[in-house]
């Protein structure tokens, strides 16, 4: 579904990817890990259009993300949070969540400002799909809430339900497990496992807590200083000399 | 809707009975006027000043026929759009009799269709424009007062034939009306004279500096040079000449002529030989020292306006407008709007602040222009010499 | 007698919105103590208004002083340094330059950066980033090196593995360790890897909704049945 | 009909009111009033909503104003088919302004535009065959029509001053709601992340850029409407530095702020000059700093506060601390309201 | 050529002129963070101050001193009881406060000093220097010395000094300079009170060219604000490289481009400004803005 091929990110004289490869197959959870700086959050970077690559290329179901502009990505299925929240704080909760189905709008200015009736659909309908999201994650009580003020934890439920509220095929999540309890990253699991399979996501998934990649992903690709140093399924990796040493550290 | 019960008034009035009109009582008159108190050309808030210790001082004495003035100054920032809800107000607020010397030349322009309209008395209006007494037809409600740029142009031009035939003139002038007025009225004058403009460049009011319109003038080697300016660029020209080689001809248009607000921060050493007109007397010539009329003016200024200086010309140019006012108003046959057009209109008034020979004339449609008449002087030693006779210059036909 | 840090009946919240009710809390000298508690619960809240970002109600005392209602910058000149949650660093500055504001409170020698090189040898590796460029982990670890730069006497730690990745949080928390030993700084640690916190600190409290709910020695905080369901996992 | 509905329905009325309870010269400050509000209407789409600053819509308002001017002056049209003119106009430069504008942050952004409104006056002078250069350009305002005649002239400006207004303000109370509304304030707090959520930055950028001067350019009308005439000192630099007070005296990213603002930056020069004519300029700018201690986030920044919560100690904390928090994903500098 | 040459040294001379208040701008944006809009009245009042001591018979190069003393303080003065209480909101907020006081300081200074034009005393010699056959005003050169003296002083404080840093990261980041201990009321005061000791320097600079009235600054804020732009807001010489570009191009295009002429050769700096900035959105000099996902 994802292939990204020989891609290569350079700020300056830093290399951040190196000629990486990874692909990611439908309906499968990847997990992407690495120790710090090691060109994560870049890759995903590359795949929202963020930051220009130096070369390769990102398909995605065959089509050339890099040929695309990048407010078009959310329209082709692919979602992500990020790692330092992105949220308009004057906006309540709610509406942080709609913005996520933005792309599916079709109403300009034009419409907007001549109060077209079409617009007040399309609100009822993305107002349906915020709370159907919040509701996903838990979140429902928090609606009205502006951003700014709640605790960090339930931010990145919020950025997740405005993942969710793309209604993404493909979605890219950036350290969803920052910042929670042992508890709650165990609910987040069971959470992510089950939106994999209800809205047959394909789940892209950085983090560093390595129970929770281990737990759902189907395969872990490991970046180290912007190359895959290994890439399999969960068990094998995580036995990867090169990854202990890397990543994990000796006493894993 | 609501009734104005200002709308109107000259219509019923006239006639012969004498209903009053607004803003005028037995015991008072009111005037109005809109000055940039505020703004880039707050400098000419002094002519308020000026003609507001004019008014005090006449009241102090009487007033006018026993009616004391009151001359109501609105602030209008040399914004055109604030000059008419100003003039709004002074007429259907504060019910003025008339609007007085109103200052700048787009302000006027703004209110004089409304004054008109309104039949309100628009006379003596601060600015050198032409257009005052172009079209009487249209706008018989307003009048000028000083001589129009044009007029002032004319006088230049005539000195120079007389004095140095063959000039060439280098000018450097304000891009706007007053600019472009005095512009064009000294090269329309110059006309079938040998007498040639070789070089001229213009400045905004916005410009920080006018250095390299100076230079490019000096580069065209020309033996004249007509400033055009307000004073802070009349200043600074006369500092860049006094800085290069280039010794021209020095004319300086009368708004610049300011000993002390122009000269005097040169330095006077530097104005030596400068020549350029006026028609009031100035309060820095040791001549009129003695003269009761500047004795009086001065002493008005420092009793009612102590605020304003006595020096500034500004200051004399607002005295002596409102002098004519007062002349005009004595001379209103009835306290009417139409009277005080009248009396404006039929006028042949020697004021004793304005030089010897120098008179204030209007006649029904043949002369629309108050004082046209100049005197060209010279800055000698310091001050300035009147030179010649007083010329008439009878600019607009 | 005094503790480094007495926290005494803590009020403290974001306007109208009180958060924490009734908080009380010592940090001995040279002691570490643990602050656990679900998202939420007011740990964060709990740090800024010790070192002074909000004002509580309440008794704060450092070191002897009262330092209620006292500006951060004053509170900080007494010692204390407090790694914020999230970021925090000077996004225009670089690498280099947010170390040496670190140091700018410090009474005693110069900034010392080569120290925080060793440290963390990334960050030497980035010195002349810009901070807003680095990624999540390396402005962590730059967040902590910096307060380290102050050779803090207590150090309030918001989730200071937060995007780190394992390895490093365990080298943090073993450069934690020696900078405890070295230099007995005392330390107020908000952290989510229960696990590891508690096989550090010397003491622990839970918050629940703005309450401390259990408190008591590390180890008898990770014998509390509920606590080890809810942070230990075990 | 929701509370604020009903607010902006008795608002209405008593706007209608209004010139019948007040002199002509009063009625014509308030007509001036409508029109800055649409200039600052106008503006607060663009800086309120979608985050750019412009220090230039003095250069719009102008641009707008000749529009009219030169159209009912010179080619007689009538002058409320100019409006549209004006408006496509300017929209038409906005748009041309905000392309380059794209590249340009903040400051930057906020000191080339202040260079358009420095050229204007000049630009109006150069082109004087159009514009009557310094003479100005007379445009007699319309008359009262012949069913309306129990009105008094300024009444009736006023009124058809209002008319434009209404449905001004109604466009854009639809435009800064729903998704367009919610997709400037994320080009406002966070381009970056805009981006991914599909939002076109250059497109709403753009388009946010030539509604506002089109916004602008209406008001331009408006002015010309009420006054009549124009000329190059109209339209100084100043007349942009008002607008941008006007926007933050009423609120920014409120609607109904422009209003608040317009009458502030129309009545208080005056009733300063009023209080005390030499030192009228210190008590309006005394005015304006106390007004922003008092209210810093506006007349509707207030009256949201208000609604919301009781304003209490510790808010300006709960600010400070809220940056960092929720905003600055993208590294932007953000500051929560 | 000599013409052109002339041309250019014209250029630099009114340039220096942009440059010297472009400073004081740069210098509150680096310390503040914010851009004030006041920052040229109160130049210009400070030149008032300095002509009064004058007048009262001080000095020349004291009555500069001890206004650039006073300065000091009145820009410390006007942050703590002004601008204080605005801090910490909205950006805007604060710009607002700095619009006022520009119209109050500008109406102060009319009513207590009235709007008559002032000579001011040069600094330096009359006359000129002649370089390789032309010459060239002392007060011109002068003007360029003094500007790159004060920007090696502004450069070596930034840089150089943990005072310069803290001032830059008090404008940066306001809550997290509280947290490593820097006072940030402290800095933003002394931002206020140096900005104005350059805006007074400036004055005192440029006054004897311009002469002296309560719009001495009026026009050539404008300039200074495109100056800073051009040079990048957060570098002092970029500030004062940017001052030269623009009088120079304006001095060229006045001198030489027929079509534009002088009235519009306002729009020549524009211009360059523009072509520059789409280019580098930051300024020739400043440092671009982070930000990344
Ligand atoms: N805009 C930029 N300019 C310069 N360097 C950059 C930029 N963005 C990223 N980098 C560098 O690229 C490297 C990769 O960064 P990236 O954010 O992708 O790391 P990451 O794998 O997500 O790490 P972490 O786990 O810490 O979040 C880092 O060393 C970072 O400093
Ligand atoms: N800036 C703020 N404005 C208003 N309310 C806030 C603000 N910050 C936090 N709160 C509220 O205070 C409460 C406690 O938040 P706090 O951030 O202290 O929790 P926490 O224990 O640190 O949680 P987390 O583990 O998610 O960081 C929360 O209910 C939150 O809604
Ligand atoms: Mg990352
Ligand atoms: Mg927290």
């Amino acid at each position: 579904m994802l292939e990204v091929a020989g891609l290569t990110v350079r700020f300056g004289g830093l290399t951040a990817l190196h000629d990486v490869e990874l692909t990611v197959e439908r309906g499968q959870v990847c997990g992407l890990i690495g120790p710090n700086g090691a060109g994560k959050t870049t890759l995903f970077n590359c795949v929202s259009r963020l930051v220009e690559p130096a070369q390769g290329s990102i398909r995605f179901d065959g089509v050339e993300l890099l040929d695309r502009r990048p407010h078009e990505i959310a329209g082709l299925g692919i979602a992500r949070t990020f790692q330092h929240l992105a949220l308009v704080p004057s906006l309540s909760v709610r509406e942080n969540v709609m913005l996520g189905a933005h792309h599916r709008g079709r109403s300009g200015f034009l419409a907007a400002a001549l109060h077209h009736p079409m617009v007040r659909r399309e609100e009822r309908a993305m107002t349906t799909d915020a709370e159907d999201a919040l509701e996903r994650v838990g979140l429902s009580h928090l609606a009205d809430h502006p951003a700014a003020g709640l605790p960090y934890g339930q931010l990145k439920r919020v950025e997740l339900a405005r993942a969710l509220c793309e209604t993404p095929r493909l979605l890219c999540l950036d350290e969803p497990a920052s910042g929670l309890s042992h508890g709650e990253v165990a609910e987040l699991a069971a959470l992510l496992k089950r939106l994999a399979a209800e809205l047959e996501l394909t789940l892209l998934l950085v983090e560093h807590h390595m129970a929770l990649v281990m737990q759902v992903s189907d395969q872990v690709v490991v970046l180290d200083f912007g190359r895959v140093i290994a890439a399999g399924p969960p068990r094998e990796v995580q036995q990867d000399a090169r990854v202990i040493e890397a990543y994990l550290g000796a006493a894993a | 809707g609501r009734s104005d019960s200002d709308g109107g008034v000259g219509a019923n009035a006239g006639g012969g009975e004498a209903k009053a009109a607004p803003g005028i009582t037995d015991r008072s008159i009111k005037l109005g006027g809109s000055y940039p108190f505020s703004g880039p050309a707050s400098a000419y808030a002094s002519i308020a000043l000026g003609a507001q210790a004019r008014f005090k001082a006449e009241n102090a004495k009487g007033g006018v026929d026993g009616r004391k003035i009151e001359f109501v100054t609105l602030d209008d920032a040399y914004e055109p759009q604030r000059a008419i809800t100003n003039v709004r107000r002074l007429v259907e607020q504060d019910q003025v009799f008339a609007l007085f010397n109103t200052l700048g030349t787009p302000n006027n322009l703004a209110i004089w269709d409304y004054a008109n309209q309104k039949q309100v008395p628009h006379v003596y209006v601060a600015t050198g424009a032409s257009a005052w007494g172009a079209d009487i037809a249209a706008h018989p409600y307003t009048t000028g007062w000083q001589p129009d740029y044009v007029s002032e142009a004319t006088a230049y031009a005539e000195y120079l034939k007389a004095e140095k035939p063959g000039a060439k003139v280098a000018a450097l002038f304000q891009n706007d009306g007053f600019g472009s007025d005095l512009l064009t009225g000294f090269k329309k004058a110059l006309e079938g004279s040998d007498i040639e403009v070789i070089a001229e460049e213009s400045y905004e009011v916005t410009d920080p500096t006018i250095t390299s319109q100076m230079r490019k003038l000096a580069a065209s080697k020309a033996d004249t040079f007509l400033n055009i300016t307000t004073p802070k660029f009349s200043a600074q020209a006369i500092a860049a000449i006094a800085k290069s080689d280039w010794k021209p001809l020095h004319i300086l248009n009368s708004v610049g002529a300011s000993k002390k607000l122009v000269l005097a921060p040169v330095g006077l050493e530097n104005a030596e030989g400068i020549v350029s007109m006026t028609y009031v007397k100035d309060p820095e010539d040791p001549q009129w020292d003695s003269d009761p009329a500047m004795q009086e003016y001065k002493a008005g200024i420092a009793e009612h306006e102590p605020k304003a200086d006595p020096q500034d010309t500004f200051t004399t140019y607002g005295w002596t407008a409102a002098s004519t006012m007062i002349e005009a108003l004595k001379a209103m046959k009835e306290p009417t709007r139409e009277a005080l057009m009248e009396s404006v209109r039929t006028m042949d008034l020697e004021l004793p602040m304005l030089l010897p020979g120098v008179k204030v004339v209007m006649n029904g449609e043949q002369d629309t222009y108050p004082i046209q008449a100049v005197q060209i002087m010279r800055f000698e030693d310091g001050n300035w010499k009147l030179q010649g006779d007083v010329i008439q210059a009878g600019g607009v036909e | 007698m005094s503790a480094l840090l007495e926290v005494e009946g803590v009020h403290a919240g974001y306007g109208p919105v009180n958060v924490l009710e009734d908080i009380s809390l010592e940090v001995g000298e040279g002691q570490t103590v643990a602050l656990l508690g679900a998202n939420g619960a007011g740990k964060t809240t709990t740090l800024r208004a010790i070192s002074g970002m909000l004002k509580p109600r309440g008794r704060i005392r450092i070191a002897g002083h009262d330092v209620t209602g006292r500006a951060t910058e004053r509170i900080v000149k007494l010692g204390v340094a407090h790694v914020p949650e999230g970021r925090g660093t000077f996004a225009p500055l670089t690498v280099e330059e947010n170390l040496r504001l670190g140091a700018y409170a410090r009474r005693n020698g110069g900034p010392d950066l080569e120290r925080a090189f060793t440290l963390f040898p990334r960050l030497g590796e980035r010195r002349h980033q810009r901070a807003g460029t680095l990624s999540g982990g390396e402005q962590q670890m730059l967040a902590i090196a910096r307060a380290l730069m102050l050779q803090p006497r207590l150090m309030l730690l918001d989730e200071p593995s937060l995007g780190l990745a394992p390895n490093l949080t365990r080298e943090l928390f073993k450069v934690l360790r020696q900078v405890k030993e070295d230099e007995g700084t005392a330390m107020l640690v908000v952290e989510q890897n229960a696990n590891l916190v508690l096989e550090f600190a010397d003491a622990a409290h839970v918050l629940e909704t703005g309450r401390i709910v259990l408190s008591g020695t590390a180890d008898e905080v990770s014998a509390d049945e509920s606590m080890r369901k809810a942070y230990l996992g075990y | 009909m929701s509370r604020t509905r009903i607010a902006w329905i008795v608002l209405l009325v008593l706007a209608i009111l209004l010139p019948f309870f007040f002199s002509s010269y009063r009625v014509t400050q308030f007509t001036l009033v409508l029109a800055y509000a649409v200039a600052a209407l106008g503006l607060n789409l663009l800086l309120g909503y979608s985050g750019q600053i412009s220090l230039g819509h003095g250069a719009f308002f102008a641009l707008g104003a000749y529009v009219t001017a030169i159209l009912v002056a010179k080619s007689g049209w009538p002058h409320l088919a100019t409006i549209p003119v004006a408006a496509a106009i300017c929209a038409a430069a906005g748009f041309a302004v905000g392309i380059p504008a794209l590249r340009l942050h903040g400051l930057y952004l906020a000191l080339v535009t202040l260079g358009l409104a420095v050229a204007t006056p000049q630009l109006i002078k150069r082109f004087d065959g159009l514009t009557g250069g310094t003479q100005g350009l007379a445009a007699p305002s319309p008359s009262v029509p012949g069913f309306l005649d129990f009105l008094a002239d300024d009444q009736w400006l006023y009124l058809l001053n209002l008319a434009i207004l209404v449905p001004m303000f109604v466009l854009a109370a639809g435009l800064v709601r729903g998704r367009v509304g919610r997709a400037l304030v994320t080009v406002r707090d966070n381009p970056i992340a805009a981006k991914t959520f599909g939002v076109d930055l250059a497109a709403y950028k753009t388009r946010a850029f030539a509604v506002s001067a089109a916004y602008a350019g209406v008001a331009g009308s408006m002015f010309t409407i009420t006054v009549g005439f124009v000329a190059p000192e109209s339209f100084g630099f100043a007349l942009s530095f008002s607008f941008l007070a006007a926007v933050v005296v009423g609120g920014l990213a409120t609607v109904a702020g422009a209003i608040f603002g317009a009458l502030f930056i129309e009545f208080v020069p005056v009733y300063a000059a009023d209080v005390n004519e030499a030192l009228a300029a210190v008590i309006y700018g005394g005015v304006l700093i106390l007004f922003m201690y008092v209210l810093p986030t506006g007349v509707v920044g207030l009256a949201r506060r208000v609604r919301l919560r009781p304003k209490q100690e510790g808010e300006r904390d709960a600010v400070v601390v809220d940056r960092g928090v929720a905003g600055g994903g993208a590294g932007e500098r953000v500051r929560a309201q | 050529m000599e013409r052109f040459v002339e041309t250019l040294i014209d250029g630099i001379a009114t340039g220096s002129i942009y440059g010297a208040l472009a400073l004081a701008l740069v210098l509150i944006y680096r310390s503040t963070g914010i851009v004030n809009f006041a920052q040229g009245e109160l130049a210009m009042f400070s030149t008032f101050i300095a002509w009064g001591l004058v007048e009262a018979g001080i000095p020349l190069g004291l009555a500069i001193l001890l206004t650039l003393a006073v300065s000091l303080v009145g820009g410390m003065v006007i942050e703590r009881v002004l601008i204080r209480p605005v801090e910490g909101g909205q950006e805007l907020t604060l710009v607002t406060v700095t619009l006022g006081l520009f119209i109050l300081v500008n109406g102060l200074a009319r009513w207590i000093w009235g709007s008559t034009n002032r000579g001011f005393p040069s600094l330096f010699p009359d006359g000129s220097a002649n370089l390789v056959g032309i010459g060239v005003a002392w007060e011109s050169l002068g003007l360029v010395a003094v500007l790159l003296g004060v920007v090696g002083v502004l450069w070596l404080v930034f840089q150089h000094t943990t005072l310069g840093l803290a001032m830059r990261a008090a404008a940066v980041d306001p809550a997290a300079s509280r947290l490593v201990g820097i006072p940030v009321g402290r800095m933003l005061m002394l931002g206020w009170g140096f900005a104005a000791v350059c805006g007074a320097l400036a004055g005192v600079l440029v006054a004897p060219r311009l002469f002296l009235d309560p719009n001495l600054m009026g026009p050539v804020i404008i300039y200074s604000f495109a100056a800073a732009t051009l040079g990048g807001f957060d570098s002092p010489f970029g500030a004062v490289l940017g001052g030269w570009i623009i009088g120079v191009a304006e001095a060229l295009a006045g001198g030489y481009v027929d079509f534009i002429g002088q009235d519009l050769k306002i729009l020549v700096p524009l211009g360059v400004i523009l072509a520059v900035l789409l280019i580098r959105p930051q300024g020739l000099f400043g440092s671009p803005e982070v930000a990344r996902a």
